[in-house]
């Protein structure tokens, strides 16, 4: 227990005397912690878009204009029972319309459309359980008839279309989109590692001679490792927690305000962490990194 | 320095009573504390500091070590603690080969050995009490023994009113005796001292001498470079000649009273070196 | 001269030894260079779509399907002669189709347009010189008539549409988004300075001592000075040329197979710097940043 | 040591030879080299290391500065080179107050004075012969002069043969050597020593003392800082006492010839203080 103090004592004292080397390894710190806290969150939207295309792969069923009410219900209720359909979903004309009115980014085309016919079908929109079986629900929709043509289920159904074509290759960009912003991701959190580590190893070398001395009279390593170990706890915290307040006051100055304006902030999926978690994980990451590299590469010094 | 604080070496002495008649009886009977066997050191780049060199030091003894500049006498102390590994040969500390130590019990061995360094290798980014403190942290002493122990040692080597300084805030002959306070604070059984007065006047020197003295008393053996050969042979102790790597000479100076106690020990010095007192 | 051979052979005094100090160094520049050199791309990219965006306010013409081709002939001399139009476009009904799949994540929503009835109307598309005089414009194409309504200046027009509302909005979004992605490019500019800065630093207080001998010896600050910016420099220009070592590897290896795919990647605008151009600013500025870094940061140690 | 290197010796002896009459008969005419005039320094914290100290110190004198550790000589000596400012009072070198020059002129006192430090002061990442040609590096030596000079101090203090090792791979001797070669290669006017032969053998510490001397009479002057009375007491120079930052003694031990030469005063000391030659 008072080992444990004593730890704790020794491991403040470069902190306590305003040390140099401990000042950097916090400045470090402080500066990684907040780029990816400002990086990754972009990335994880950046990545999330990815995935909502991948998620607009599906299978369309459009209706005559004159399909009856009865007519849709029974195709509706047959759909589901299609193996493979994870969902089915009705979209009406005036639907059909607001989605494309949103998917635009000049809304007013639409609004635009003379004399304000709508050309757009009422439709079916049938989510696979998985993006490889487009097919198998299109040729359920539509087995091929006496004569060999696909025959549709229902007289509502004007056409059939599955994006199975467009399929593949949007799961090929998706995928890539994914895959580079994980590249991107790895890259930086490598590069934080990388930072950190160098700039502890640096800080200890400069106390090299003192570690020597400390083995000369007999200190064991972990007797001199706890304490550093102590220090990188410390460093790491402070300089995790500056960077986190800045994050903060940047959230809430810039990005809060400009979320409104902005599709891409506000855009916050399901698949990204939220804020204050992602805050957390970036604390404790800094501790325990600071911590752990500076027990690490200690072991150099500790040779003598 | 030491001269006021009576009660310390009061204390002191009685220690050494009380251990006097087990280290001298038992004195043949154990390994000696200090062996070497054909110890050779050549550093890489091919100089040879030390060439099968053979000594033996038993327990309790005070031995000087002497010899030229460069004659491998600091190689031959950084060998018994490990610092360096002879290139060949064997070098037992009680009876052990310490090459045999493992890594890890590297440190056991160092906390039992006592070392003024040449270059006193204090610890720059602590004040006086905290360099003498942290040989008693690593051998685990209690808070409390720390705080009697260690102004007493300071005491001893006249440091007392500088427990606040950081080392770069000493002058030369201070670091040196801090160097020293901390290499008997934690009474190790054995302390190697590489030049500890070469940065004292003569006066302070033989205060430091007369620790040095006081110490081996208590039933440490004490292993003194040193490069004052009028100490040395006013000490009348036994002394190892180095040159060239090599032992040239290993006298046990006869016609010393063992029982001479410290104080008598002080004033003949004083006196036979023309100092008064 | 023979001062300058001193001085760089001091300079390379620490690198030939492979002192921990100059590694740190090269270390740290390699990796900010390397993040510039991931980052800055992308930002200016996604800088170059905000300019796209702002690109698009303009004020469209919509004719009816009857106008004959004199009629559209006539308006298209007007229009041109109304001040402040920068360029008048001819959009075509089967051209509104194509701009209206281009824009389209699922271009295939169009393609069933069912019947394959084209509803879109013809139009003129124009350019202001300037966002602020659309209004100016779309008066002079609906001067007030009698009855104090607009009067559309030919029989041809159906409809006069100015993005005036939108523009506002669009004007903001994009200059937040420039503004973001400036405040994330400063923000990386800062953090890769002061980390350079703070190893730098470190790197020369492992070596205080020796500064400090050397200043007791009798050398003049800039004496000491040179062979630490000399060193500096040398370690920027190793750090620089292998992180632009490793950007080149990836970019033959990973980027340009995906650049096909990833529209977001080959859409390099005229705005962004070209790829070898950056690589060269970011060594040139590796490199200078840590000789000055190197002499400035010396200051602190030159007091003795 | 320097006994084999006849050539470089005459080489010196002849310049003394040449210089010896300007420095006599000008002397007095001159300001003395070094004057303190009530130069009083408390460190922070308020310790008082020196307490308005006098002195003068004439151009081509030897001087020995002695006194208890901790009495303030080594920081007389930073003084000197501005290291440290005095607290209060003077520091005068060849007449002018240096608390008058420039930051940036510094340097150009510094290299007219050539300091040996008590802790060496080493540059740990050059060789021994960087180390000594970085001392006519900073005065803008050109390469010949530095291929030619460097070699010739490493051997008058015998490193001749250690011109590889870098300073951790020297024994302690060596390093103040080392120290000394530094300070003097460029034959700098004045030249500080603080205690210079504390970790050399009596044997190499004469060879030291011969070397001082030998510059001295060159015309350069010497200031000695040292704990070895004997040899304050044999070589019959000037000595200036401190105790307690004062001045306590300054005696200009007469009885001695001026024109001893070398060998001569090398094989008086050696006779003297019981050492064959
Ligand atoms: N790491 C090393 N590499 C090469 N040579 C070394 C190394 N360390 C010491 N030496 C050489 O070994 C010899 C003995 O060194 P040592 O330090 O043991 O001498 P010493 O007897 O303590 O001398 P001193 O009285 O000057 O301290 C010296 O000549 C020194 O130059
Ligand atoms: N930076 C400092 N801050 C406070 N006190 C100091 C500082 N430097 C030196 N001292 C004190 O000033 C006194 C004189 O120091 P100095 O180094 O001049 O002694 P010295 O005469 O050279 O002794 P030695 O013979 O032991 O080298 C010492 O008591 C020392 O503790
Ligand atoms: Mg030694
Ligand atoms: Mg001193």
């Amino acid at each position: 227990m008072s080992r444990v103090i004593f730890f704790i004592g020794e491991g403040l004292r470069a902190l306590r005397r305003g040390a140099a080397p401990s000042l950097a390894a916090i400045v470090t710190v402080a500066i990684t912690i907040l780029l990816l806290g400002v990086l990754i969150p972009i990335l994880q939207t950046t990545g999330g878009k990815a995935n909502e295309v991948r998620d607009q792969v599906d299978v369309r069923v459009f209706l005559y204009d004159d399909a009856t009410q009865s007519e849709t219900d029974t195709l509706e209720t047959n759909i589901q029972q299609i193996p493979h359909v994870e969902s089915v979903d009705y979209v009406s004309k005036q639907q059909a319309l607001q989605n494309l009115r949103d998917r635009l980014d000049d809304p007013a085309l639409v609004d635009q459309l003379p004399g304000h016919r709508n050309p757009l079908p009422a439709s079916f929109e049938i989510q696979p359980d998985d993006i490889d079986n487009l097919g198998t629900i299109t040729s359920a929709l539509q087995p091929p008839g006496q004569n060999g043509d696909p025959e549709p289920i229902s007289p509502a159904i004007e056409e059939v279309l599955d994006s199975r074509d467009d399929a593949t290759a949007i799961a090929s960009v998706s995928s890539t989109v994914k895959i580079f912003m994980l590249v991107i991701a790895a890259l930086l959190i490598t590069a934080s590692l990388l930072l950190v580590g160098n700039t502890i190893r640096l800080s200890i070398y400069a106390r090299r001679t003192e570690v020597e001395v400390m083995r000369l009279v007999g200190a064991t390593n972990w007797f001199i490792r706890w304490p550093f170990m102590v220090e990188g706890l410390v460093c790491g915290l402070i300089g995790g927690m500056v960077a986190i307040g800045a994050l903060l006051l940047g959230k809430v100055t810039i990005v809060d305000p400009l979320a409104d304006s902005i599709t891409l902030l506000s855009a916050q999926k399901t698949t990204t962490i939220a804020f204050p978690a992602l805050m957390l994980i970036l604390l404790a990451a800094a501790t325990v990194v600071s911590a752990l590299g500076s027990g690490f590469t200690l072991r150099r010094f500790l040779k003598v | 320095m030491a001269r006021s604080d009576t009660s310390t070496r009061r204390r002191l002495r009685g220690r050494a009573a009380e251990r006097r008649p087990e280290h001298l009886t038992e004195r043949r009977a154990k390994p000696p504390i200090i062996e070497l066997r054909h110890a050779t050191k050549i550093f890489p780049g091919g100089h040879v500091a030390l060439e099968r060199v053979s000594l033996r030091v038993d327990r309790g003894e005070f031995v000087f070590l002497v010899g030229p500049t460069g004659c491998g006498k600091s190689t031959l102390i950084k060998m018994l603690i490990r610092e360096l590994a002879p290139t060949e040969g064997e070098v037992l500390i009680a009876g052990r080969d310490i090459a045999t130590i493992s890594n890890k019990k590297i440190p056991q061995l160092r906390r039992r050995i006592g070392t003024v360094f040449q270059d006193f290798k204090l610890l720059d980014s602590r004040n006086v009490y905290d360099n003498v403190a942290y040989a008693l942290q690593v051998i685990g002493a209690s808070r409390s023994e720390i705080r009697s122990k260690v102004p007493d040692a300071l005491r001893l080597v006249g440091l007392g009113d500088k427990i606040n300084n950081f080392p770069d805030q000493l002058s030369g002959g201070e670091q040196q005796r801090l160097s020293i306070a901390r290499a008997f604070v934690n009474h190790p059984p054995l302390l190697l001292a590489d030049e500890p007065t070469g940065n004292l006047d003569p006066e302070t020197s033989i205060g430091i001498m007369q620790l040095l003295y006081r110490i081996n008393r208590t039933g440490t053996t004490v292993l003194v470079v040193t490069h004052d050969r009028e100490m040395v042979d006013k000490m009348r102790r036994r002394v190892i000649g180095l040159a060239d790597g090599r032992v040239v000479r290993d006298q046990s100076a006869g016609m010393y009273s063992d029982d001479e106690n410290t104080t008598e020990f002080g004033l003949r010095l004083r006196d036979e070196m023309g100092l008064e007192e």
